[in-house]
């Protein structure tokens, strides 16, 4: 074999556990491919990597490809799995006098800058009447929100999973509103697009061992998660929490997919946290699996 | 003559210099980034390198001008220097009075130094949760930040300097009655001054270092914010920004510390080229 | 520990020196050996000695810079333990503070007016004019008479000069001599002089010891008058042959 | 003797100690450590400090068996030390002959300094995208930025050992004929030893600090990884095991350069504190 | 511009030194003025003269340390423009290398059997025992003679001296004039000796000038036999007494 595939990963999610089974490895020997994993503490570093080429396939959430692709990052949409609007919330300290989100008016809520919560967060305040700028807003990436979350240096926190099933299982963090009805909360696939056009039987064997390995996860969410515990290296029953909030089922792109998407685009071009428009039909893989 | 100029002392040579030579000499260090800049432009216009991983030189300048003109490049080069200047005023004094104390009196160099150099190999990016444990997100904790990144540096120079003043000259003093004010007034701090400033060199360099760190706790300004922002959002032209920002503050910092040198140095022969105008 | 800590009246004369059965060893080199010496309040010592022969050593046992590896050394009776607030000690180099100007360094220790008299006493060993130079530009012989200026500004009732005319030419040698003397006959202090030369140390000291083996090989009273201009004095040349003799 | 011990030089008193007084001297740089432990233990345990956000160390002992006895500690640790070393090896080589150079040799000192103390200031975290771009995502990449990181120290300080040479003794070399090289390996080198060593210093401690910034691009090993990883999941004890395997580790290479300063320095006052034994 | 981009043939006798209408000033200070000195290969010239006269800047002339404000210094007939490869200047302080030890500092150049000629040399000087220690527990004599035997194994054809003798006491200085007056015999090079002892520059030179002013105000040939034992020569005596009358 003399073509490789480079994907890229993160801590959770379904191409740890088609890592940890081998199972695409046997599949792309047969049509000449080996693979190489390379692990990213987050989505835009995955993107930075794709960015210049270093990674020809990788998975993030909603928000880091809308900055990618106003930054004109080659990137193109493979597949994505369906919403899974539990997995991000907006959380406050379980003896918050905070109920609910109208509460919020005029305290100070923490999330990671242009992530998918982000757009959680502008729907949530639409959704009970607040402007954004009613609340005041702390971006801390998740590591350091959960400590200043803990240290009640912020009144709110939004967060995705397995942050938000770890606050909630370690420390009855209370969920203030989730995604459900507002925002969809995908997982996309993305590729570089130069492999992409070029290697479409390869993109096209990973999407399919990404579907068994849905199947698998969906079945057997308690042996997934003892399995991806050690590796992610957060406790089991933390992770069981979120798998069973995750969505499994890996689709191609449809039109939907691509409105709600379109919605976010044009949410943070509004917020002013991309320069320009852009289109997301536009790098949508045509005619793939 | 040759020989000795080896290592860079000029010798005592009383013959003018023409001036453009002194010009020359003004603009040859910028000599190298500027060969840098035009071949980098040259590259990217030719494509050699694709303009959107490593915009041109003249698309960062883009950038800069309209930064400049809205106004958002000064207000978070503002807002680092603050918090850079509070940072270095407390931590190098921290930094100072310690060296100080552990260079001269034993007992202290015995309980803290060790312990010093253990805390000094701790990672600021590992610090950061216990920092917001402790301080919070505020300002407090950017500045306690940068306040460690300095202390470091000027405390490990100073120790150093104050160690190896010459134990003659400090013999002398004591024999001629100086009290332990006027020793080190007058002996120990002059004496250690050049190492000193070394120090000083690399607390301003740490300055900005651990101010990068610092400003990715919930920062909203300072060009540490804006550059791990723009390289968030992949915008490339925005981080050169703030990689170009960063050494023209490191040269500042450098031209300021040689001023600094040619001025409290003015005796030590090292520190002052004779006609050469010094380095 | 300073100078601070005692009150010297400027007037007081010297203060007797002594040594009881001093031995001092460097790891196997044994440099002092059961020495024994009394210096009384005032008097002008002169010490003569080949080279390594311990004398610089001896100085720093005065000054409290080293202790004894045994025996005493005491000061106006009291065990020297440190350095003693009231000794001057000119070094063997001349130590100058490279970043002190010369007048800042004659008059290091501060004190009133020191600027006045740094002038002054630098007028006195021939460097009026430069007060403001940096100690890296003179001579040799000018570092040595700056080093002079600073012992001799600083009031000492001990002042121990460890060959403090070796770079001199002769006239200016001549001329230091006088000032020292002039200065040890106004104040009284006692005095310790190291010195090569045996003329200098026969036309200066009231009694001249050569230090030879580790001991006291020659302990010699010079009573001639002062001042002591005829330099030919044959009682003089006599006491130089002596000296020489027992280096 | 007093006055002279006040800037820590250990006068010629040849009586010898007793010997537990040398054991003594040997611990009393671990009391500060200790007695920090041992305030911090009681915190935890009387719930003076919620013991999740900062567990007794105890608990963080319990986290470092763990990790211990299931090899992860010690495959962090042989990663990261790996990459620190080659880094070390690379960058701290460079440093030095530009060091030297530079200081040598002042058409090269005008072109190259004033560049390098530019690029000097500029943070590794904002360097990062560029790093990627030029070398990928794979171990050339981290070494690279290991490498960088622990140049400047030694650059500065090599160039700054050179510079403040004594003139006065190259004179005297040139004047006995030494040529070039003996010039530099017998006066110039040895005698800017002592800065040398306090460059090294400060590379130590820049190596790990750089690393941790490097390992987070797409590492899976290697202690930065771990505490960066345990980090994001705000596992306190493992953040805090990772802080004490920092400290360790600049422990250690405090000892090594004290070890290193009091061999080569032998014929040095200040570093060989007489029968005190050094510092 | 090192030793070894010429030949320079053990045996071969000095070179000539030749300084015309030097002027040298730092500064406003003017240190030489029109100065004009010819030394023949192989003289054994004595330097005397005033404390802060210029003897010593001169020395960094002729070795070229140091270039003049005006006129010319020529070695052999060449100007001298840089370190000349066979030109040894002994430093008026003692500079030696702290980090090497006193066997290492006296063989600084190293060549062949240079540890051997090292040895040698320091039992010359009387430091035989001395060749492990380090430079910093040497006495202030013992740093002079180390510096005096560094001088002697590096075989010049010019020797230049500032003030070699003045931290010896009168035996050990009778013993390295002998020493020296040998080695210059045997080996025939051009010397030039900076020195405050009148009488040292009679018994050793075979010409003594005096600066002053900036200028040569006396220029003595000394023709008296050598080896030069008799002191009390009493044209020896008269020589010394002109030479005082003109520093
Ligand atoms: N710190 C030291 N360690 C080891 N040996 C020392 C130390 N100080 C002095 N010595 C040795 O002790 C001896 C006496 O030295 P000292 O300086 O007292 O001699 P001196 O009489 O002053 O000689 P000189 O006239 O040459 O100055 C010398 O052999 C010297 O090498
Ligand atoms: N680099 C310099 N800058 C300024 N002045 C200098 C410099 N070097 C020497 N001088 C001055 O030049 C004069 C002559 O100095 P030089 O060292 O030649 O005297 P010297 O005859 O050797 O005296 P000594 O016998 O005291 O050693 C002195 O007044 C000295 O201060
Ligand atoms: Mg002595
Ligand atoms: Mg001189």
């Amino acid at each position: 074999a003399d073509k490789t595939v480079r994907i890229g990963y993160q801590k959770y999610g379904t191409l740890v556990l088609l890592k940890g089974k081998g199972l695409l490895e046997k599949k792309l020997e047969k049509i000449g491919y080996t693979v190489t994993w390379t692990e990213f503490p987050a989505g835009p570093q995955l993107l930075e990597a794709l960015n210049v080429g270093a990674v020809d396939f990788g998975t993030t959430g909603e928000t880091p490809p809308i900055f990618a692709q106003a930054a004109g990052a080659p990137l193109v949409y493979i597949a994505h799995e369906p919403p899974a609007a539990r997995g991000e919330a907006i959380l406050v300290p379980k003896d918050s006098p905070i109920k609910t989100v109208a509460d919020l008016k005029g305290k100070t809520v923490t999330l990671n800058k242009g992530s998918n919560v982000h757009y959680l967060l502008v729907k949530a305040l639409e959704e009970a009447g607040l402007k954004y700028t009613d609340i005041k807003t702390s971006f801390l990436p998740p590591a350091d929100a959960r400590a200043a979350f803990e240290q009640g240096a912020v009144d709110a926190w939004v967060i995705w999973d397995p942050f938000q099933a770890a606050a909630e299982v370690a420390i009855e963090a209370r969920e203030l509103r989730n995604g459900e009805g507002i925002v969809p909360n995908h997982q996309f696939y993305l590729g570089a697009k130069s492999f992409v056009d070029n290697n479409p039987e390869a993109v096209d064997v990973v999407i399919e061992a990404v579907g068994e390995i849905d199947e698998w996860a969906k079945a057997n969410t308690a042996a997934a998660a003892a399995e991806l515990a050690p590796s992610v290296g957060i406790p089991e029953d933390v992770l069981a929490v979120a798998l069973e909030r995750q969505s499994y089922g890996v689709k191609a792109i449809d039109e939907s997919v691509v409105k709600q998407q379109q919605a976010i685009a044009d949410t943070f071009f509004e917020l002013g946290l991309i320069p320009e428009k852009i289109s997301i039909a536009d790098v949508v893989r045509k005619g793939g699996a | 003559m040759a020989d000795t100029s080896v290592a860079g002392y000029a010798a005592g040579d009383t013959r003018s210099k023409p001036n453009f030579k002194r010009l020359g000499g003004a603009l040859l260090p910028w000599a190298l980034p500027i060969v840098l800049l035009v071949v980098w432009e040259i590259a990217a216009r030719t494509g050699l390198v694709t303009a959107r991983l490593m915009p041109a030189p003249t698309t960062v300048a883009a950038a800069f001008w309209k930064s400049l003109l809205n106004g958002s490049l000064i207000v978070h080069t503002l807002a680092s220097t603050q918090r850079a200047l509070i940072g270095l005023a407390i931590g190098g004094g921290l930094g100072f009075i310690a060296g100080v104390v552990n260079g001269l009196w034993k007992p202290a160099e015995t309980l803290l130094d060790s312990t010093l150099q253990m805390v000094r190999n701790i990672p600021h990016l590992a610090l950061i949760p216990l920092v917001i444990l402790w301080f919070g997100i505020d300002e407090t904790a950017k500045i306690f930040l940068v306040s460690i990144g300095v202390f470091f540096p000027i405390y490990i120079n100073t120790f150093y300097g104050v160690r190896t003043i010459d134990p003659q000259l400090v013999e002398m003093a004591s024999v001629y009655g100086l009290d332990r004010k006027a020793l080190i007034t007058r002996i120990i701090l002059p004496g250690a001054l050049p190492s000193i400033l070394v120090g000083l060199r690399y607390a301003l360099g740490f300055m900005w270092l651990t101010l990068i760190v610092a400003e990715t706790i919930s920062a909203t300004s300072g060009i540490g914010y804006m550059t791990m922002n723009a390289r968030e959002f992949l915008q490339t032209d925005v981080v050169l920004l703030g990689i170009i920002v960063y050494a023209l503050l490191g040269k500042l910092a450098d031209v300021a510390t040689r001023a600094i040198e040619k001025r409290v140095l003015v005796w030590h022969p090292a520190y002052q080229g004779g006609q050469e105008g010094g380095r | 520990m300073s100078a601070a800590d005692f009150y010297v009246p400027e007037s007081e004369a010297g203060l007797p020196i002594s040594l009881s059965r001093v031995g001092k060893t460097f790891g196997k080199l044994s440099v002092l050996g059961n020495f024994n010496l009394d210096v009384p309040a005032g008097q002008f010592l002169a010490v003569v000695g080949r080279s390594g022969g311990g004398k610089s050593t001896l100085m720093r046992l005065i000054a409290g810079l080293d202790t004894p590896s045994s025996g005493r050394v005491a000061i106006g009776g009291r065990t020297v333990e440190r350095l003693h607030p009231s000794v001057r000690l000119l070094f063997q180099e001349a130590r100058l503070v490279p970043w002190q100007r010369v007048g800042e360094n004659v008059g290091i220790a501060r004190g009133p007016d020191w600027q006045e008299k740094a002038r002054r006493t630098l007028a006195d060993v021939g460097l009026e004019d430069r007060e403001n130079d940096w100690p890296s530009v003179l001579s040799g012989g000018q570092r040595q008479r700056v080093a002079l200026a600073r012992a001799l500004v600083s009031e000492p009732q001990i002042l121990l000069l460890d060959e403090p005319f070796g770079a001199l030419d002769a006239l200016t040698r001549i001329e230091m001599h006088r000032l020292l003397e002039r200065i040890w006959t106004d104040r009284g202090f006692t005095t310790v002089l190291i010195t090569h030369d045996v003329a200098e140390a026969v036309a200066l000291a009231d009694r001249v010891v050569v230090l030879s083996g580790g001991a006291i090989s020659l302990d010699l009273a010079v009573d001639l008058d002062r001042p002591r201009r005829e330099l030919a004095d044959p009682r003089a040349v006599d006491l130089q042959r002596q000296i020489l003799e027992a280096v």
